[in-house]
């Protein structure tokens, strides 16, 4: 009886779906600049009304989008060639001086911009002509198209930016364009009538922040929501068995994983680590997941970049030479903190985690604290072992390695504090080789060292998906988790 | 001169015991209602002392193979949760959880705010800036005080505890300064102060046991107040660490799970909802029984 | 020999409680007559206002008239359904309290108050009624009864306020009115005020006036006759004269003699040793006699009878039977 | 009785002024002027009474006079010694000459506290008996009220008004003072007990030579057992004489009418009444001049100016009256 | 009644200042770092740095404080510092909101609880009494973001009556009243049994009260006796009841608001404290205090109406 014929807000005619659809997020919108926001919620809607140069495509393979081409005269030089005749919302046209506007912007420190490191790189944005830039380089940056595949390297109307605030008025050149906000943090995007290829079939496009999720899908099963993403594992048997409701699921960038603080004792043990890796039985956690996450002992993940197959050298579950070398060590003796923040993915894994330590005979406790606090306290290093994740929006090994294991991190994004001259080197290369098939290699070498040395223990690799209502046709994910509803229609 | 002994019989002479504290007893426990809930809190009580003789399970013992077992599963009356840990063995261990956190943050709010409440009801000084304080307190959507303060002082149940005690000062000192305003105008009051006691006997010996019930049944219904907010704290993540077996905790954790399993938060649910209406019941019908006692005195 | 307007038969009210049924007035009987005044005086508790709540069918929720009669012109208020007997209240009879801070409503006018029954029973318009208050308000010598209408209670003083509660009480001409100890609160000054009203009041209506009191001073200046009770029970009753001048119950003389004389510097004080006992207490015989100084054996064992002394004037005491009274009598009369 | 001509206590022209608060910032607006220039001598062994309307200020000065209450102005003078000013360590040693009784017995003890221990309070105070020596005196103190030694371990609520109030006078002589205010000690008790207490009151002081200022409306007590009054109004002094002076010959006429409208018990004789127009103003805002003026049956036109002033006009015998 | 106003409007001031002094200390305290969360996990220490100096968290405390205080009296509550919008305008946008679900759920609270309360006192002891004792405490007893998904599962999802969460619609459509409903019945259910005990005990008080026992002897109907003299004088005690109870619903909203899907300003303060939105929070812990402080007033003067003997001056 749960139809999904109650969708009509705003009265229209019965007979054809109408062309809207409502996505329900757990959080607000931060904003809608690419430059000022870096939260998935904000990118989400970022996407559907500003573009990128570059594009991942269905095979995960960077392609030009608002770029026609590129080419490297040398390895510290990028010139890129824009595509011509596209226009901004406010008719301001996309050009070589709308994308050194663009990252100049996002470069500057007074900016503020929370992801300017993404371009960090990058020592000149120069306009060559109306539709080509040239960005240089000092050192060689292997990671260069991904970067601009991220959506805070999406271009902006500069025009629109100086004369407005694109955080509440965003000005892109995206198949949607911003109509207004309504009841304090819904947002309404319509459709772009002159986007530069052929319109998008949606009219309308509503962002609703429904904080409990359970709130959400029970508004998916009764028609008032059509999109929800970012499943919880937990949700996936109420979810498959709401009638009107299809589920996609995709292999994703993400990787959660505990990072052991390199710098304390006993984790700065091989030993220690490797007990913990062989304590946890990942493959049994994975069966909780509800088919929301994929096992590999590996680091870089099945669907990033610089990810081999063959490459599977990591501890295993064994739980009986954990407890061997827990006894050996005396490594019982110790209270192991484990710090994770309050989100009920992290606190699962905590638990569970946490109590298959309990079985090895390490003695872990777990402290939990708000996101915001957390993000203070793991960078300050103040645990033992914590549960990260990294969603790797760019999809490239390097660009999980470099943030989360380069020395040069340490007190920012390298929780685990790790700091080892050979991986160190390994990671320089891979960002400074522009040749993508060479990096893979050097990933691949980098992952395999990573899993011997264990600075990190993946415990899962993340599965983008989404649950929508049956009328939804035509919605694909990417393997980040990021879709564009470009394509989409009701039927 | 006339030593004339008054040779009349009164009625409550029977035993020295049949004080006010057994009167207000034998009144209360008149109450059916009032039975019910200590019969609750009682059990509460039992379960709490007597956790590790009821249940021999772990209660942070995990199964995953066994998650989300229904009621009645053999081996585990209650069902497991999402990682198979036994529920019936958590709530027994939650009793413990939310029976300390409960005496714990109403005593210490009780210390705070009778401190409060006598000083301000006492001294006409200090009571402008003590009430002026009390109103800021109240100002407070409580639950939002308690937000802030375990946001300085971080996640843990001994915060959940410090946030809910100070939350509890406001009300408690006003119930206090109400009943010292009324009780330093009696006459008993006066006779101390022209007998030449200090003020700090007459606070401690006089004025604090005839306030004590009021304070004996705001403690009562704050009792239930502070359980429920544990729970309402550690639904928003606030609260018990993982995998302590705290009630609300259990609810935020399979709130998730209603759908599937919903015993998951059906039998915390009425754990916290039996155990606080127990203290709710008993804390009404022992303000019915000090009350009467209090005019059937005179 | 003047009609008899109320008639009390054995009047036993009861209160539920706790600790089983507690006797608070235990068969008592008496009669008004038309346009006499009655006192019935006795220490705190003896249950007087209980037998005047009982006349007016206004006991607390856990009161019970469990035995006699009540008739009123012939009717019987104790048999009467609430209805009916709404239509006696504030009509027929009325009845002035004890308390003049806490018998009017606080947040209502004197206005308001003083209207309802006008309009309730001689059902006055509001114009009417108003204008009718005002007279009453001026009738019970209230200054500027316009603006009284209008001023809540809070804003009179205690005297006025119980002039308010008698003009309420008198606004429908009753033949018969209960004051339940109208001027204990006040002061001697406001106290004597109040009870000339009361007294002229009586003549000028021709009603009929039953005083509640503990005062014996009140008693001597407003009494035709006098009941005295004790511990429920109606121990002696006769002219005022009588029951000052010739009292035969112990009591009733203890109660004379332990009320310091203003007039005699020189008066012996002689206190009733003890004090009055629980409702639910069990005292066999006479409920006077562990405090009674002539007690003898025969009090212990049976509750005395009424014995007449002379047609007005009757006592329960065992003293007043043939033998013993004269020993009793002669010590009584030396006081 | 005869009267010691010492003084024991000298009140000299005391105020005692509540604020009313009110306005904007609960600022002072007013005083409650409760007792307005009382100048007294009090003499060893004699009972002062003190009467007058309720509201007239009686309680505040009896406890003005103990120190209960911060006096506004006016000296008072103990045994020789101005402890106006003194500190309430000072004053310890002062309390414990003198004590209070209350009026009311049902709020004068504390209802959580025994008996004994009640009354072993104030020998934990003011001496340094042992537990045992306590007990031993507050026995003995019982049966000197007419007590049982079982009642030490009874609470409050299990005595009856009477006995409540012997529990409050023995409290007060627990630690022998000479001077104790009584205030309204019998109003609140049954006319039969009453009776008792008053003649328990007597029997000690005339044991222990107290001193007592005795505070009542009932001027039938009062005669009885007082050897002078003081008849208040609004706080002021109105007359003061010994107590055959002033009942057989009142002066002022307020302390007339006020005799005249007690009902006495005797049937038959109708006297003529003083009929006295109105209410007690109110203390926060007295009539000018002599305060009684309102309601006065012979007040002339200077009287709502002038002060009356405080004069003898027989031995002992003082009036504040213009007209008499 | 004037200075009452005025005296109290005085009284907000000071409160209102300390409260911004302590929620801005106690955020200040907290440890996490508004710049971090901007920043997010993927931020560097110099885009952290950059973001820092942005906001001007770098300036010492009492600066930032006094700064802030001034902004309040210029009447600016200032920017927030995670989408940079002025605090007083996601506050107007959200306030609405919370507003109608607070009086919605009083007036749920006050309809239900004076009726039972009333009801219970005047069947005291009955089965009535005992019903809706054993309701009203059970009442004050259910976790509210219990009752709220019990309420949901029911009503929403599989009676389907009521929609599941939001409020878009004006309050006085239909649509806008079914929204309300299940909210405003989660939000109210603890103030309705608070007030249904208080009334019913102040009832009972009254109703044993000399006055009532006067309008009884002048021969007062029944009804009138219980509908005009006990009444009034009962909702004396309860209107204070029904005042706290405002404040405490207003605290409520903040899960009552999540559990439903509402934008409203309890929301806006929880996600606020997880961000370290410092300026936000402030703004919204001054207008729920506000708020509270404006109710209690209102009270105050209808106490004034319904009691005579109380006099603001
Ligand atoms: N509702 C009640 N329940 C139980 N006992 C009651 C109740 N009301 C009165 N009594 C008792 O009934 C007895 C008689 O009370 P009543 O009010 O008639 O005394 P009274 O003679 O009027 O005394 P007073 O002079 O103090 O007014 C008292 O002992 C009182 O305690
Ligand atoms: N603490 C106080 N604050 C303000 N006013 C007070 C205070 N105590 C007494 N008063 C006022 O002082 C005046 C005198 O009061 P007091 O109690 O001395 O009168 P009283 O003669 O003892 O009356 P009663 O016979 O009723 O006991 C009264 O108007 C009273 O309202
Ligand atoms: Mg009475
Ligand atoms: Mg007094």
């Amino acid at each position: 009886l749960v139809g999904c014929s109650s969708n009509s807000s705003s009265g229209g005619s019965a007979g054809k779906a109408e062309q809207e659809l409502t996505y329900a997020t757990t959080s607000k919108v931060v904003g809608l600049s690419p430059i000022l926001t870096n939260d998935s919620v904000s990118s989400t809607v970022i996407e559907q009304i500003y573009e990128t140069l570059f594009v991942r495509d269905k095979k995960g393979e960077i392609v030009p989008h608002l770029a026609e081409s590129y080419e490297n005269p040398d390895e510290n030089t990028w010139v890129i060639k824009l595509k011509k005749n596209i226009k901004f919302h406010d008719g301001t046209p996309f050009n070589a001086d709308s994308v050194k506007y663009t990252f100049d912007k996002l470069k500057d420190p007074k900016t503020a911009a929370p992801r300017a490191s993404l371009l960090a790189p990058v020592s000149s944005i120069e306009v060559q002509d109306e539709h080509t830039v040239v960005l240089k380089t000092e050192k060689p940056y292997g990671p260069m198209l991904a970067a601009l595949t991220h959506s805070n390297a999406a271009i902006v109307s500069p025009t629109a930016d100086q004369k407005q605030d694109l955080m509440k008025d965003p000005v892109g050149t995206g198949p949607f364009t911003f109509s207004e906000k309504v009841n304090g943090d819904d947002i309404v995007l319509v459709k772009n009538k002159d986007y530069w290829q052929k319109p998008a079939k949606l009219e309308k496009l509503t962002f609703t922040v429904v904080p409990e999720v359970s709130t959400a899908i029970s508004m998916l099963q009764t028609g008032k929501v059509q999109l929800i993403d970012g499943l919880a594992p937990e949700l996936m048997p109420r979810l498959e068995k709401i009638k009107n409701v299809d589920i996609q699921k995709k292999e994703g960038t993400p990787v959660y994983y505990l990072a052991f603080n390199m710098e304390k004792e006993p984790m700065n043990d091989l030993k220690f680590r490797q007990a913990v890796s062989q304590a946890i039985n990942r493959e049994g956690y994975l069966k909780k997941l509800n088919g929301l996450g994929v096992y590999s002992n590996s680091f870089i993940g099945p669907e990033v970049f610089g990810h081999n197959e063959s490459s599977d050298k990591g501890p295993k579950f064994d739980q009986a030479e954990a407890k061997k070398l827990v006894k050996d060590n005396g490594f019982d003796k110790k209270e192991i903190k484990i710090l994770a923040a309050n989100t009920s993915q992290y606190m699962n894994m905590a638990e569970v985690i946490q109590s298959q330590l309990k079985e090895a005979g390490i003695n872990a406790t777990i402290e939990t604290i708000e996101w915001g606090t957390y993000l203070d306290v793991s960078k300050k290093g103040d645990f033992d072992i914590t549960i990260a994740g990294w969603s790797n929006v760019t999809g490239d090994g390097s660009e999980l390695l470099f943030p989360r294991l380069h020395s040069a991190n340490i007190d920012a994004t390298n929780l685990s504090r790790y700091k080892d001259a050979e991986l160190d080197k390994l990671i320089d290369q891979s960002r400074s080789v522009v040749d993508q098939e060479q990096r893979k290699e050097i990933l691949t070498k980098a992952d395999e060292y990573v899993m011997t040395q264990l600075p990190v223990l993946p415990i899962y690799h993340g599965i983008a998906s989404a649950a929508y209502d049956k009328s939804v046709k035509g919605f694909e994910m990417e393997p980040t988790g990021q879709w564009s509803l470009y394509g989409v229609y009701r039927e | 001169m006339s030593t004339e002994v008054v040779t009349q019989q009164l009625p409550s002479h029977k035993k020295k015991k049949e004080f006010a504290l057994y009167k207000t007893w034998k009144r209360l426990i008149k109450n059916k209602m009032a039975i019910v809930g200590l019969v609750i809190i009682a059990f509460q009580l039992f379960m709490a002392l007597a956790a590790p003789v009821i249940v021999g399970v772990d209660p942070n013992k995990q199964n995953l193979e066994l998650s989300e077992l229904p009621i009645g599963t053999e081996g585990h009356w209650l069902g497991t949760d999402n990682y198979g840990r036994d529920i019936w063995s958590r709530i027994v261990y939650g009793a413990r959880i939310s029976l300390l956190v409960g005496i714990g943050a109403v005593s210490l709010g009780l210390v705070g705010g009778v401190v409060l409440g006598l000083l301000s009801g006492y001294y006409r000084r200090l009571d402008g800036i003590i009430m002026r304080f009390v109103d800021l307190m109240f100002a407070f959507p409580g639950i939002l005080l308690a937000m802030l303060i375990i946001a300085i002082l971080g996640t843990s149940l001994v915060n959940v505890v410090i946030a809910i005690s100070i939350w509890s000062i406001p009300t408690c000192a006003r119930i206090v300064r109400g009943s010292v305003l009324s009780i330093k105008k009696q006459e008993y009051i006066i006779a101390m102060r022209s007998l030449g006691a200090s003020d700090l006997r007459i606070m401690v010996r006089h004025v604090l046991p005839n306030c004590m019930a009021p304070i004996i049944v705001f403690a009562t219904m704050r009792m239930a107040t502070a359980i429920l907010s544990t729970a309402s704290l550690s639904f928003l993540g606030l609260g018990a660490q993982p995998p302590t077996p705290e009630w609300g905790a259990m609810i935020a954790a399979g709130q998730e799970y209603m759908w599937t399993s919903p015993h998951m938060i059906v039998i915390p649910g009425i754990a916290i909802m039996l155990v606080v209406f127990a203290f709710n019941v008993v804390g009404d019908a022992l303000r019915d029984a000090l009350d009467q006692g209090m005019s059937l005195d005179k | 020999m003047k009609e008899t307007v109320l008639e009390v038969k054995d009047l036993v009210t009861t209160f539920k409680s706790a600790d089983g049924p507690l006797p608070a007035v235990r068969g008592a009987s008496f009669s008004v007559k038309k346009g006499e005044t009655l006192c019935i005086v006795g220490e705190s508790g003896c249950g007087k206002s209980i037998t005047a709540l009982s006349i007016m069918g206004l006991l607390p929720s856990n009161g019970l008239i469990s035995d006699g009669s009540i008739s009123f012109n012939q009717k019987n208020l104790a048999e009467m359904s609430p209805k009916q007997m709404q239509k006696v209240r504030g009509n027929d009879v009325s009845m002035i309290f004890q308390e003049p801070m806490t018998a009017l409503n606080p947040v209502f006018t004197i206005g308001f108050q003083i209207r309802e029954p006008l309009m309730i029973h001689l059902k006055l318009s509001k114009k009417q009624a108003h204008m009718r208050g005002i007279e009453l308000l001026k009738m019970v010598g209230i200054p500027s009864p316009v603006e009284r209408m209008n001023q809540f209670p809070h804003e009179l003083s205690g005297g006025m306020r119980q002039r308010v509660m008698i003009a309420i009480a008198l606004s429908c001409n009753p033949s018969l009115l209960i004051a339940d100890e109208p001027t204990t609160a006040l002061d001697v000054t406001i106290q004597a005020q109040i009870i000339d009203l009361l007294n002229d009041l009586k003549e000028q209506l021709d009603m009929s006036m039953i005083m509640i009191t503990h005062d014996m001073g009140v008693v001597a200046e407003i009494a035709d006759r006098v009941i005295v009770m004790y511990a429920g029970e109606i121990i002696e009753e006769g002219r005022v004269e009588e029951i000052f001048e010739h009292p035969q119950h112990p009591y009733t003389k203890g109660l004379l003699a332990s009320v310091p004389n203003v007039d005699d510097p020189e008066f012996d004080l002689k206190p009733i040793a003890g004090s009055m006992p629980m409702l639910n207490e069990q005292i066999s015989g006479c409920r006077f006699h562990p405090r009674c100084p002539y007690a003898f054996d025969k009090c212990m064992e049976k509750s005395p009878k009424t014995f007449h002394v002379t047609d007005k004037q009757s006592v329960r005491c065992w003293l007043q039977e043939e033998g013993v009274e004269q020993n009793g009598g002669r010590r009584a009369s030396s006081l | 009785m005869a009267v010691d001509e010492q003084v024991l206590y000298s009140v000299k022209n005391v105020k005692k002024h509540f604020p009313v608060r009110g306005g904007m910032l609960q600022r002072v607006k007013n005083h409650v002027k409760a007792v307005d220039g009382i100048t007294l001598d009090i003499y060893k062994g004699e009972t002062l009474g003190v009467v007058g309307e309720s509201g007239c200020g009686k309680s505040t000065l009896g406890r003005t006079i103990l120190g209960l209450e911060s006096l506004t102005e006016g000296e008072l003078v103990f045994n020789g010694n101005n402890i106006s000013k003194y500190s309430s360590r000072q004053l310890k040693p002062y309390k414990k000459e003198m004590q209070m009784i209350f009026q009311d017995p049902y709020a004068s003890l504390n209802p959580k506290q025994r008996i004994g221990d009640a009354l072993e309070e104030a020998l934990i105070i003011h001496t340094n008996l042992t537990s045992l020596e306590r007990r031993e005196r507050v026995l003995q103190l019982l049966n000197e009220v007419g007590l049982k030694e079982e009642h030490y371990d009874r609470y409050p609520h299990e005595f009856s008004g009477g006995q409540r109030q012997r529990i409050g006078i023995a409290r007060a002589i627990s630690i022998n003072p000479s001077f104790i205010v009584c205030d309204e000690p019998v109003s609140a008790l049954d006319v039969s007990v009453q009776a008792q207490v008053i003649k328990l009151l007597r029997d000690l002081q005339e044991k222990h030579g107290l001193t007592y200022l005795f505070v009542s409306h009932d001027l039938g007590v009062v005669r009885h057992l007082c050897n002078r009054v003081l008849v208040m109004y609004l706080g002021q002094m109105v007359e003061l004489a010994p107590v055959h002076k002033l009942y057989e010959n009142p002066t002022h006429p307020y302390t007339e009418a006020l005799l005249s409208a007690i009902p006495r018990p005797t049937v038959g004789r109708k006297r003529e009444r003083i009929r006295l127009r109105g209410d007690l103003p109110s203390p926060s805002n007295p009539p000018t001049g002599c305060p009684f003026h309102t309601r006065c049956p012979i007040a002339k036109e200077h009287c709502s100016t002038e002060k009356p002033a405080w004069r003898e006009i027989d031995e002992g015998h003082f009036i504040a009256c213009h007209e008499r | 009644m004037a200075g009452l106003i005025v005296r109290r409007i005085f009284q907000l001031v000071l409160l209102l200042i300390g409260i911004s002094f302590i929620v801005f200390m106690s955020m200040h305290i907290a440890p996490g770092d508004p710049a971090s969360i901007i920043g997010g996990p993927t931020a560097t220490q110099e885009d952290v740095e950059a973001i820092r100096e942005n906001l001007g968290l770098n300036e010492p405390l009492l600066a930032q404080y006094f700064d802030y205080l001034k902004g309040i009296f210029a009447g600016d509550l200032g920017f927030s510092y995670q989408t940079k919008q002025a605090v007083s305008e996601a506050i107007i946008d959200r306030f609405p909101n919370t507003l109608n679900l607070a009086i919605a759920s009083i007036i749920v609270a006050i309809v239900i609880g004076v009726t039972a309360g009333i009801i219970s006192a005047l069947k005291h002891n009955t089965w009535f009494d005992g019903l809706s004792t054993i309701i009203a405490l059970g009442g004050i007893s259910i976790p509210n973001f219990w009752l709220g998904a019990i309420l949901i599962l029911i009503f929403a999802v599989n009676l389907q009556w009521f929609p599941v969460g939001g409020l878009t619609e004006p309050f006085w459509t239909i649509e806008g009243m079914k929204q309300l409903a299940l909210p405003a019945i989660t939000l109210g259910t603890g103030s309705a049994a608070m007030i249904a005990r208080m009334s019913r005990s102040a009832m009972l008080e009254v109703i044993r009260a000399d006055y009532v026992r006067t309008a009884r002897a002048k021969g007062v109907r029944e009804r009138t006796v219980i509908m005009m003299h006990c009444l009034r004088n009962a909702m004396i005690p309860v209107i204070t009841v029904i005042g706290l109870n405002f404040g405490f619903l207003l605290g409520g909203t903040i899960i009552t608001e999540s559990v439903f899907a509402i934008n409203g300003v309890g929301r806006l303060m929880i996600e606020s404290i997880a961000a370290r939105d410092f300026p936000m929070v402030q703004g919204s812990v001054l207008l729920v205090a506000t708020l509270f402080v404006l109710v209690n007033l209102i009270v105050d003067i209808v106490y004034a109406f319904i009691d005579p003997r109380i006099s603001y001056e």
